[in-house]
Parts: C-alpha cells; sequence; structure tokens
C-alpha cells in the first residue's frame, strides 16, 4: 500500500511539475509578448512621429527657398532692367 | 476538492509564499533574453508592423498575431531547464 | 526610395493636391514684403551694382551675389509662421 501511494505521488510530482511548467511558460510567454507589442508599436510611434517632425521642417526650408529662388532671379531682373533703361535714358 | 487538487493548491500556495514562482518566472525571463528569444520576437513585431502598416495595428492585434510563433520559439532546452529547476523544488520540499 | 523621402513626397503630394503649397509661397511672399525683405534685397543689389559697375554685373552674377544676404534676411518668425501652418494643415488633413 505505502508503494503504491508512493508511485502514484510521484506520477502526481510528474505530471504537476509538466503542468507547471507549461503554465510558468505561457505566463511569461504572454506578459513578455504584451510588453513588446505595447513598446514596438510605441517605438514605431515615436520613429514616425519623428519622421514627420523632420521631413515637415525639410519641406517648409524647400518651399521656402524654392520661393526665394525664384522671387530673387525675379526681383534682381527688374532691378538690371530699370538701371538699364535709366542708362539709356541717360545715354539719349 | 479531490485529492489531486488539494495538493495542486497547497504546492502552489508553497511556492508563492516562498517566492520560488516568482524566482522560476524570473529565471525564465533572463533565459529567454539570453538565448535571443526576446530580440527575435521584437524582430517578429517589427516585421508586422512594417508589413501591416502602423495605422492599421493595434497591440491586440500583434499580440494575436506574434503569439504563436514566440510560444513556438521557445527552445526545449529552456524549458528543459526549468523542468529540472521544478523537480529540483519539489524533491527539496519533499514533505509536499 | 528611403522613409525620409516618402515621407517628403507624400507630404508635397497633400500640398501641392489642396492647393496648400501655392497658398503658402503666396503667404510667404506678402510676409517678405510686410517685413521688409524686399526692400532691403532691392537696397542690396542696387550696392552691388554700384560696387561692381552695371557693365560688369550679369543676372547670373547678381543673383549668385545677393541669395545668401536673401536667405540670412528672412526672419526666423517667418519661417516659423510657415512651419506652424504646414503642421496645422498636415494636422487637419493628411494620414501620412
Amino acid at each position: 500500500e505505502e508503494a503504491r501511494r508512493k508511485q502514484e505521488h510521484e506520477a502526481f510530482l510528474i505530471q504537476y511539475s509538466f503542468s507547471l511548467c507549461k503554465e510558468l511558460i505561457y505566463e511569461v510567454i504572454d506578459e513578455t509578448i504584451k510588453e513588446a507589442a505595447t513598446s514596438e508599436i510605441q517605438e514605431a510611434v515615436d520613429e514616425k512621429t519623428e519622421r514627420v517632425a523632420k521631413c515637415t521642417e525639410q519641406v517648409c526650408t524647400s518651399l521656402v527657398e524654392e520661393t526665394l529662388n525664384a522671387d530673387i532671379a525675379l526681383l534682381v531682373e527688374e532691378i538690371l532692367d530699370v538701371e538699364l533703361q535709366q542708362i539709356h535714358k541717360y545715354i539719349k | 476538492m479531490s485529492k489531486d487538487s488539494q495538493m495542486r493548491a497547497a504546492i502552489n500556495q508553497k511556492l508563492i509564499e516562498m517566492g520560488e514562482r516568482e524566482r522560476l518566472k524570473e529565471l525564465l525571463r533572463a533565459k529567454l533574453v539570453e538565448c535571443g528569444w526576446k530580440d527575435q520576437l521584437k524582430a517578429h513585431c517589427k516585421d508586422v508592423i512594417r508589413e501591416k502598416g502602423l495605422e492599421h495595428v493595434t497591440v491586440e492585434d500583434l499580440v494575436t498575431e506574434v503569439t504563436p510563433k514566440g510560444r513556438a520559439l521557445v527552445p526545449d532546452s529552456v524549458k528543459k531547464e526549468l523542468l529540472q529547476r521544478i523537480r529540483a523544488f519539489l524533491a527539496q520540499h519533499a514533505t509536499l
């Protein structure tokens, strides 16, 4: 009877060990996956926010450059025209 | 309550009381980092976010998507070590 | 195409699609007149022509000569206002 009880207890412990092992693995994995998913999404959101901010600044800078280049060229042409006309008038 | 469930409850309680349950989880966390599982998981998360597009993924979606692979990727050596440690604890506390 | 250039292209496309890019340029031009930029640059052009002599100046020379000052003379407040306006526009209209 004693040997049978011991054997049963041994079998119980083996089965218990396996189920506890599985339970702990699932618990830790599920927690870790939740943490990793949250932090990876947050990281991606932060990265995107940073990229949008940086690229918006770059677009703004190029828009300013483009406008200035066009306007400076126009202004220079106008001024040179006026100066030339004045000289022509003076020569005449 | 059956004898088995009684015993199960008693061991569970003992594991918690003695802080062994937390230690086992800590060991497992450390092993998962050490064997590269956590890095693989992070990389898989990044892949899914890239594939689906950030605006189409919630934390819940991502968890659902990566869990099967996350579970499958746990090395047998880690599982074995945890099992050994549980068995050793139970053997040490034979009165349980 | 890098992620940055994709993003810049997406922002520009949205601005062009909705006519905002042209409106922003107009706003910038108005601000430049308002803050005296145009007058200062005109004066600078005249100085350069006087120094070099009209016969020695071409349109290209003068553009090259005055552009750095033209850029430097744009007040930071004007650049900031423009940037704010782009940000507000994107927040309201774009899913980037």
